[in-house]
């Protein structure tokens, strides 16, 4: 199991190697001069010059990589071109609230669309399932920030229960963590409620019934546990999708994240903020793909016994 | 000449059109049309599509889409303004109608390019398979691990935020997806009895690929097409609510919500009717993608 | 000999997988005359399905050679295999995957022909596909029908329709009856067997099921792990099998008959598959008769009377000391 | 007779999917007594899958209806059973073993799991007790005990479907439904686990339903057996009668299709024509369009059951004057 993990552990770096190198490949090919940015009013040819030359922006693109990634082991993403403050530092301070807002709405959108994706499964000819499959074609295509804009005027300027800013706290999550979570719920609630028809269709639920098992343990023991492979993996790819997804939602709400960070990077054309934010979120998505894998091992013998064997 | 009693006088086509039956294509129809969603999915983006193409004819676009008129700014829904004006004075019927044109060319051709990259690129990992698909495979599993928005935010980033910049950043961050589906779809063709059936009675590579792979490749394909077509439209929207897309006073939906956020206290229709269009179009999309998918699936031919 | 139509000698085909080098067909010789069928059997993973589609090309054989008329088919290119096609042809086990979905009943049997460039006239290369398809018991009016449309017997009837549109000379039928039911079973068999005797086909007839091939066959080979190990005339095989593993197959047919009914050999154990196999008898570990020659060395086909080969220590000591 | 464990009577279902209504078992009666096996011998579509799942009152709802019949097993018509009644009987007094032992094992569970699951849902037995029952009966089918922590995956299809033998008699029913147990597997391995079949039949003394389209099965296990056609039973006999002494032209022309593994000179006499439409049956005889002694009558009139002698039946128009004939003599 651990050499499982290890071997996880071990494919995860060339992947986020790979998403640096790629980031970074956009940005370098990118026509901005950095020394305007940085310069601004006080822009001359020989400035530019100098500046450049600090920044080691006249080396070899894979020499600006290495040096990236060698930065990056000692925690260092760069200075920012518009505040001259290292990144690290404001990244510090945002990824936090990013992460909580993301973890929030995960569980409230697992804790949602799980029971209702199974239970129209079970009963797929009901009206709870077409109403909760309705529903969630209609949530699917909801885009975020639009959502997001509806809640405000719903709960924050017509019935003032809530607050339209969006903050760390228990009343400043509420409406974000919907918003990011709604179009989510339905994708999961869809995975759900397809992939337990599907096992509820397999042979080896006919074998549990002729035992004698009853309906209640059929659908917790035996479909659940196969159900739930896919389930895992959409669950995963959504954590991802969400990173994503928060950029919008933050903007809606002027949620203090990396999101805001990102896009406001982007406007000021501040490349160590731009790449910074993306290399924390993307090493982020790696691990949650990588705990996917390891539950994955956990809940499925397959993988399981391959390596419990020769490991 | 008339007589067709006997088999040696009937030609081939005169023995075919006697027996004729439905086509797969046909049936596929039949099915699509049963499914009550799938034709409420197709009606509404027809009437977009219509919206689309003859905005120019529908909404003038100098006098009513981009001209300030501050004497007119933010009003409500009236008979002159059907949907009332935004904090320019600018028509929003007018300029929803022409957000469509904007949304639905630029998603079509963002679609179209990240089919083109990722179909060759899937096509190509499944036909040849070994390193190559190695190589294609393992670009693409990083690739997506960088979410599709945030992939197509740093591709505007670094290009500057315009049309064709926000093309390439759509097209692109979606390649992984086809590149995905057309490479498994390729494979599992590709290992079905009857392409090995056609190279035993000695068909070649490329009438192989053509005849028996592709045809019955695209059906998982087109399906694709029309969600990711769907994604591609959302994509826009979201971007240029960012600011990192389509710049007002150009008409497009996630523009038109940005700058009616800051009025949206006191006049909700400005949000209502650019998001009720984004939703609509995403909507029937989908819709009509999953219609496809039932009306394709061979599960349900039996 | 007679007038020999294909030779195969030390034909293998070794697949690459995760735990090694499958040796999925090892060292397979045999002779086929024209006009005989040839059955092979084995259980699956025998590889008597891949040593039918190496002997076609259809997989690339990792050595040995298969003379088809006198001419190493396997030192030839793709572009003049492909003209040899012709003469060779191939009915597939399971009919609903081996036919495109999107083909009519006439498309699917005009492909050969077309593809052949045999028949350039449009119609005359019609009536051709309304000539095969009545050969093959097709009514005329399932022209337009698609083989979902249609049971596992009429889909089979395609099959044989398809290998029989370029005239070949030799067909390999790979279970061609096992995916279907009792009654159509006997029909297609039926039909494989008239048109056998009227184009003058020579069969490669691989199956599972021992009771069909004695009907069909000639001469039967056995196969087990990739190896050949008993080869002989079909009522030679079945009157003495000599092969322990045939032995033990030939007797563990459910025969429907409830009077005489003989004893049967339980053999233990079950089939592995040939990875990295060792140079030892691949039956040993579940022969009865196993010795210490079995575990150390692997037996050679021979030939222990007229036409009747077998791979077994234990025979060949026996019909050693016999002599 | 008192000693019948299962009874099925006059039993018709059929499922609706589409508007179209499939005829899958159309009045079916079968009974068998304690400690026998009984052969329902028939093609593809035949019904007989169907007919066995009504005995676990399994047959899929909601397009599966049960139109009439009554299926008798040890006393209580399983039909009338509530859900819950039934769930006691499935897996103790009547067990089943399906055709592909493939998908029948749930993957993520270990096979030792899925046995004792059984032994703790109809014995009142503990965690400990139930595995190690598990470990007992997985040595009973010739699995060695210490396997019963492994996964599915990890056993070949005839351990499987040992693995599914060992499920079924757990609980010691009183009658085993198998449906083609071996029809997946290879000669010698079916070889194998007939014999293991037939030697766990005599240990645990239960009542066996054998499916199968293989009369050399039947000559093997079987009893007595039923031969099935569209939905209904044609020719119904102890293996004497059916094998020696068959009359349904169907039966006849199913012995006919199969080569004599003494005579491979001997022709093979197929059987015209296709299995019928399920949705669209032929009126009168069901097997009338295929068969050589087919009359007006066939084509109009469903044939009663003609019985031959105490133990034969066959629903054929040709032995309408038999009985007589035979009472006579």
């Amino acid at each position: 199991m651990i050499k499982y993990i290890l071997k996880r552990l071990l494919a995860l770096i060339p992947v986020i190697l790979g998403v640096i190198f790629i980031i970074q490949f956009i940005l370098y090919i990118s026509p901005n001069d950095p020394a305007v940015v940085i310069l601004g009013v006080d822009y001359t040819p020989e400035g530019a010059a100098q500046v450049r030359e600090s920044l080691g922006l006249n080396d070899p693109f894979i020499v600006q990589f290495a040096r990236y990634v060698l930065d990056l082991l000692r925690g260092d993403f760069g200075n920012s071109y518009v505040t001259g403050e290292p990144v690290a530092v404001q990244l510090a301070a945002r990824f936090p609230n990013t992460l909580i807002l993301v973890v929030v709405s995960m569980t409230l959108c697992t804790i949602l669309s799980l029971p209702i994706g199974i239970q129209s499964a079970v009963k797929p000819n009901s009206w709870f399932s077409n109403i909760t499959a309705a529903l969630g074609m209609v949530g699917i295509a909801l885009p975020t920030f639009w959502l997001g804009l509806m809640l405000i005027l719903l709960f924050a300027v017509h019935l003032e229960w809530l607050p339209a800013t969006g903050s760390v706290s228990l009343t400043g999550m509420i409406l974000p963590a919907i918003t990011l979570s709604a179009s989510f719920m339905a994708g999961t609630m869809r995975t759900t409620r397809s992939s337990m028809l599907d096992c509820l269709n397999q042979d080896y639920i006919r074998t549990a019934k002729a035992k004698g098992v009853s309906h209640h343990d059929v659908i917790d023991k035996h479909a659940l546990k196969n159900a739930l492979l896919p389930i895992i993996t959409v669950v995963g790819v959504n954590v991802g999708t969400q990173m994503g997804g928060s950029v919008l939602t933050e903007t809606v709400f002027s949620y203090p994240g990396l999101g805001i960070m990102l896009t406001n990077g982007i406007k000021q054309t501040d490349t160590p903020t731009i790449l910074g934010c993306l290399v924390v979120m993307a090493i982020c998505i790696g691990i949650c793909n990588l705990l996917v894998d390891i539950i994955f091992a956990f809940v499925d013998p397959r993988i399981k016994s391959q390596y419990s064997k020769r490991g | 000449m008339g007589s067709n009693t006997t088999t040696e006088v009937l030609t081939r086509n005169a023995i075919l059109k006697q027996f004729k039956k439905k086509t797969p294509m046909q049936e596929i129809m039949i099915r699509f049309v049963r499914n009550r969603m799938a034709v409420v999915g197709i009606i509404i983006f027809a009437v977009i599509l219509f919206c689309a193409i003859f905005a120019d004819f529908i909404c003038d676009y100098d006098t009513m889409v981009v001209k300030l008129n501050v004497a007119e700014r933010l009003q409500g829904p009236s008979a002159a303004h059907w949907l009332g004006t935004d904090k320019s004075g600018r028509d929003v019927f007018a300029r929803v109608i022409h957000g469509a044109r904007t949304s639905l060319w630029i998603g079509f051709v963002a679609t179209a390019l990240s089919l083109l990259i990722g179909g060759i690129l899937g096509a190509i990992a499944g036909f040849f398979g070994k390193w190559i698909d190695e190589l294609i495979m393992r670009v693409m599993d990083v690739m997506l691990c960088l979410p599709e928005m945030l992939l197509a935010m740093a591709i505007v980033a670094a290009m500057g935020a315009n049309v064709v910049n926000m093309i390439l950043a759509i097209g692109i961050s979606r390649v992984p997806r086809f590149a995905r589906i057309v490479r498994s779809s390729v494979l599992t063709v590709r290992g079905m009895e009857y392409v090995e059936a056609a190279r035993a009675i000695g068909a070649r590579n490329g009438t192989i690929i053509a005849r028996h792979v592709l045809l019955n490749c695209l059906g998982p394909i087109i399906v694709q097409v029309t969600l990711i077509f769907a994604s591609a439209i959302l994509a826009i929207s979201s971007l240029s609510f960012l600011g990192l897309g389509i710049q007002p006073p150009a008409p497009e939906w996630g523009n038109m919500l940005s700058e009616a956020r800051e009025n949206m206290r006191d006049f909700p229709h400005l949000v209502l009717a650019p998001g009720m269009a984004i939703f609509l179009s995403i909507f029937s999309l989908n819709l009509l993608g999953d219609g496809l998918r039932d009306a394709l699936d061979p599960k349900l031919k039996q | 000999m007679g007038d020999v139509l294909l030779e195969v000698k030390n034909l293998k085909k070794y697949f690459k997988t995760p735990r090694g080098m499958l040796h999925a067909v090892d060292d397979v010789s045999f002779t086929l005359e024209r006009g005989k069928t040839l059955g092979i059997v084995g259980e699956s993973g025998c590889g008597k399905s891949t040593t039918g589609r190496t002997i076609l090309r259809l997989e690339e054989p990792t050595s040995g050679e298969v003379f088809f008329e006198g001419r190493d088919i396997t030192k030839i290119s793709k572009h003049e295999m492909r003209d040899l096609r012709k003469e060779m042809q191939l009915i597939f086990q399971d009919p609903f995957s081996s036919l495109d979905p999107r083909m009519t009943v006439s498309q699917a049997i005009e492909e050969p022909i077309k593809l052949a460039g045999l028949i350039k006239d449009k119609n005359e290369r019609f009536r051709r596909v309304l000539h095969l398809m009545d050969t093959v018991g097709l009514a005329q009016r399932l022209v337009n029908t698609y083989p979902h449309e249609l049971d596992g017997g009429r889909r089979q009837r395609i099959g044989i329709a398809r290998a029989l549109a370029m005239n070949p000379k030799f067909i390999v039928c790979d279970e061609p009856v096992s995916a279907l039911d009792v009654s159509i079973q006997a029909q297609i068999l039926n039909l494989m067997k008239e048109i056998q005797k009227e184009y003058g086909l020579t069969y490669i007839f691989i199956t599972h099921d021992l009771s069909v091939v004695n009907h069909f066959s000639d001469d039967i080979a056995v196969m087990y792990l990739g190896r050949l190990i008993e080869k002989a005339p079909a009522e030679r095989l079945f009157e003495k099998p000599m092969h322990p593993y045939t032995q033990a197959l030939l007797s563990a047919i459910p025969v429907p008959r409830i009077h005489n009914r003989g004893e049967r050999i339980l053999i233990k154990g079950e089939i592995t598959s040939p990875i990295n196999p060792k140079p030892v008898c691949r039956f040993a570990n579940r022969c009865e008769y196993c010795t210490e020659v079995c575990t150390s060395q692997e037996p050679q086909l021979i030939e222990v009377e007229p036409q009747h080969f077998v791979a077994c220590h234990k025979v060949n000591a026996e019909m050693g000391q016999g002599q | 007779m008192a000693d019948e464990i299962l009874q099925i009577r006059d039993l018709q279902i059929e499922f609706v999917s589409e508007g179209e209504v499939t005829k899958a078992v159309n009045g079916v009666d079968l009974t068998i007594a304690e400690g026998k096996t009984l052969g329902l011998v028939g093609e593809t579509g035949a019904g007989k899958t169907t007919t066995a799942l009504s005995v676990l009152n399994l047959v899929p709802k909601p397009q599966g209806k049960i139109l009439s019949g009554e299926v008798i097993l040890d006393g209580v018509n399983v039909l009338e059973q509530s859900e819950h009644e039934m769930e006691k009987i499935r897996g103790n007094t009547v067990s089943m073993i399906f055709q592909d032992p493939m998908s029948a094992l749930n993957p993520v569970m270990s096979v030792g799991e899925q046995i004792a699951e059984v032994v703790k849902i109809h014995e009142k037995v503990d965690e400990k007790a139930a595995m190690e029952r598990a470990r007992e009966m997985l040595e009973t089918v010739g699995i060695p005990g210490e396997r019963a922590v492994e996964y599915p995956h990890q056993f070949s299809g005839g351990m499987k479907q040992r693995v599914l033998i060992a499920i079924a008699l757990a609980c010691s029913p009183k009658v085993l439904l198998a449906d083609e147990p071996t029809t997946a597997l290879d000669v010698t391995i079916q070889a194998q686990v007939l014999e293991l079949m037939k030697e766990l039949k005599r240990k645990f003394n239960m009542a066996m339903l054998m499916i199968t389209h293989d009369f050399g099965i039947v000559a093997e296990v079987c009893d007595e057996v039923s031969v099935m056609y569209a939905g209904k039973i044609v020719e119904h006999g102890t293996l004497e009668d059916v094998f020696d002494h068959k009359c349904h032209p169907y039966t006849e022309g199913l012995f006919n299709s199969l080569p004599d593994i003494d005579n491979r000179k001997s022709e093979l006499k197929p059987i015209k024509g296709q299995m019928p439409d399920p949705t669209n049956l032929p009126t009168g005889c069901p097997f009338h369009p295929r068969c050589d002694y087919c009359t007006e009558r066939c084509s109009q009139e469903e044939p009663p059951k003609v019985q031959i002698n105490d133990t034969h039946y066959v629903r054929c128009w040709l032995y309408e004057n038999t009985k007589e004939s035979q009472l006579k003599g």
